[in-house]
């Protein structure tokens, strides 16, 4: 049965014991982008029982430089990346049980979907996210290794409720940092790197060997040849409002029904609705506009010098500007 | 003499990785002042900052001998 | 034209010169395992201009656990790995000129294929085919990357010719080392930090930012949280017989023309003729004796407790037994 | 009193990564004699050997306060 997972369980720490371990777990990862399918790829070669994916976007070609579950053709098809890495994934090992939702991971659309999770990756690329994340986790009582990159630079943590200091002990508030993929670069191995860390201590928390987790924060910037191992247990606060004594989660107001977002970096504004879009009427109506693309998840126009992207979810990307009110105005001039 | 390492975007803006500065012991939140007025790194705000690899706050002392990183969040993935 | 780099080209230290020079360059991969895989994928990814395959092996089940760019189909077909690595790596990036050969890495075999060859990532799987390779790159002047791993562990350092110590100054003689993946097991996140190194070492060394180079030789244990770099200048010894001042490159003997080896840990006999094999006759003559699976590079067949893989190149793999004698036998009961 | 790092396989035959081998000085032949005796450690031969991260040879000398580090090679890939 477990021949195809043989050179793990010839690992001493893994063996038969945290073999038959990995495939009774459930993991949820949220994000499908570069940390996402590398942490997911490595969950799936390893045998896992169940992975969820979420992630709101699609296949782009600039994705491609650092994302290895995709490829040309996903880019060419416009495949959200839930879906495409879902079928990448189980041409890998179709043993594996996998499901994926093309969402916004907002506290609504998780709360549904962490009831049975025994672990979380995070594979986000932003701090609020994270910090609802975070919020969620510590009223949930799951484990979640935080993972982040930029340039040759990253950092990960692995924060257990009730153990360790939470990244709201860590960090404050939600830093406001520039530095994004999207604004200053990355390369690959960077992100081979954060996901190294976060499948290794997965890998110990699906196994069950507590004692070997990490317990440091590591940062490391491969082009400068860093590595730094920090000890934060000090950072834990007791007046912590996400793990302190009397938690009020900050993080988890409820969302708004329509709502707008900058994506950092980006040049591109998403706007969020609560209802569902019928993409076949909005093709008929837009295609006497422009040309549209059009496939199972989202349909695309090129509009001005605007491209705006529709998903099913009730999501429109609107790429080409940063700028909320231009992006409404373009919005409601097509679909409103 | 203290050694200060840079991080990600304070390592850009200030053209390298790390600095020394000639003092016996200074509180971190002074540090981080001095470092504002003398090379403009006005990213320090928000960044997390260890002591010889230990979490360390504002109100932390670092003493000659001592290393002192900051490491700003980064955000992508 | 650059625009599926764009991520890599806002990283400063690439730019735009750098990607330019990426482009122009030629790597050779030796070896499509798991730290070939990784490499193959991120160089590509990157945009490299040119890439060369060479492995001597096919893609089996117990592969997928780590290696990154097979599928269960890949086991399936019994797919050489130079050549499923390129198909996959060429829907990655169809820009990109690979070359892949099925071939063992001798140095007989390697001298027509690296001579205009910028750099070279070694991704063997044993230390006889590296100290061949640290011969051969001192004597032609190529900078290669040395990498392992096993376990949760795993090192890599960089060699420049005329500047750094060499393998066989660091190590003294080839190491008898008990500690290969078929033995004690491996895990995917030690392959990913031995990848990111060399990959991060090698887009220095392609975009000319020599001065960011490690220098130093990395050690680590991801299980046990361990990360060292050790200053290895002063292992350099002027009269080493690879660098050092009279050169005798003992690594470079001409190969006898049929030659066995044991492949450590996987209870597997290589028999090497320099003659190639036609399969098609080799078919039609051993489906006599039991059924054999067949496609354009390979032929296998299973025979009493064995199972013999013959491939085009001359080569045959005698699994079941670590016996030379024994696998001479069965060897020329079928074939001889 | 000196650190002792084992990697990898030594780490295995010994049950931990690390050792304090109590001595104010010492050769890194002399402390692989002693390592091989009392821990059966033969296995130290034709490991790298580096003394606070510098690469060393079995001539080199070991002193109170220093980390030693024996890294076998390891062949996978």
């Amino acid at each position: 049965m477990f021949d195809r997972y043989s050179r793990q369980i010839l690992f001493k720490p893994i063996g038969e014991n945290g073999q038959q371990n990995i495939v009774l777990k459930h993991v949820l990862i949220i994000g499908c982008g570069a940390l996402g399918s590398g942490n997911a790829e490595n969950l799936v070669r390893a045998g896992i029982g169940k992975l969820t994916l979420i992630d709101r976007d699609y296949v782009e070609l600039s994705n491609l430089q650092r994302q290895q579950l995709y490829t040309e053709k996903n880019v060419h098809d416009q495949i959200p990346k839930a879906l495409a890495a879902k079928t990448r994934l189980q041409e890998i090992n179709s043993e594996v049980e996998i499901e994926s939702f093309v969402l916004d991971a907002t506290s609504n659309t998780l709360y549904p979907i962490i009831k049975d999770i025994d672990l979380v990756i995070d594979a986000t690329d932003n701090f609020e996210t994270r910090f609802m994340l975070n919020d969620l986790m510590q009223k949930q009582g799951i484990p979640w290794i935080f993972g982040s990159c930029v340039g040759s630079t990253g950092m990960s943590y692995t924060i257990f409720p009730g153990k360790t200091p939470c990244l709201q002990c860590l960090l404050g508030t939600i830093p406001v940092s520039g530095a994004t993929c999207d604004s200053v670069g990355i390369i690959s191995p960077a992100v081979q790197m954060v996901v190294a860390h976060q499948t290794t201590e997965a890998l110990k928390i699906l196994v069950e060997d507590t004692k070997a987790l990490r317990t440091k924060l590591i940062t490391f910037d491969l082009w400068n040849n860093h590595y730094h191992l920090i000890n934060v247990n000090r950072a834990k606060k007791t007046d912590c409002p996400t793990c302190g004594k009397t938690p009020s989660y900050p993080n988890l107001n409820d969302e708004s029904s329509t709502k707008t977002e900058v994506l950092c970096g980006r040049n591109t504004v998403q706007i969020r609705t609560s209802k569902k879009l019928n993409l076949d009427i909005l093709a008929s109506r837009l295609q006497k506009i422009a040309p549209v693309k059009h496939n199972d998840f989202l349909l695309s126009i090129e509009y001005e010098s605007y491209r705006l992207v529709f998903f099913r979810d009730g999501r429109t990307l609107v790429h080409g500007t940063d700028s909320v009110e231009k992006a409404k105005t373009i919005y409601n001039q097509l679909a409103g | 003499m203290i050694k200060v390492l840079l991080f990600a975007h304070l390592q850009e803006k200030l053209g390298k990785d790390q600095l020394d500065i000639e003092t016996n012991q200074i509180k971190i939140s002074e540090l981080k002042h001095k470092l504002k007025d003398q090379y403009y790194l006005n990213e320090l705000d928000g960044v997390m900052t260890a002591i010889n690899e230990e979490y360390a706050t504002d109100e932390d002392v670092v003493k000659s001998g001592d290393t002192v990183a900051f490491i700003p969040p980064v955000s992508g993935g």
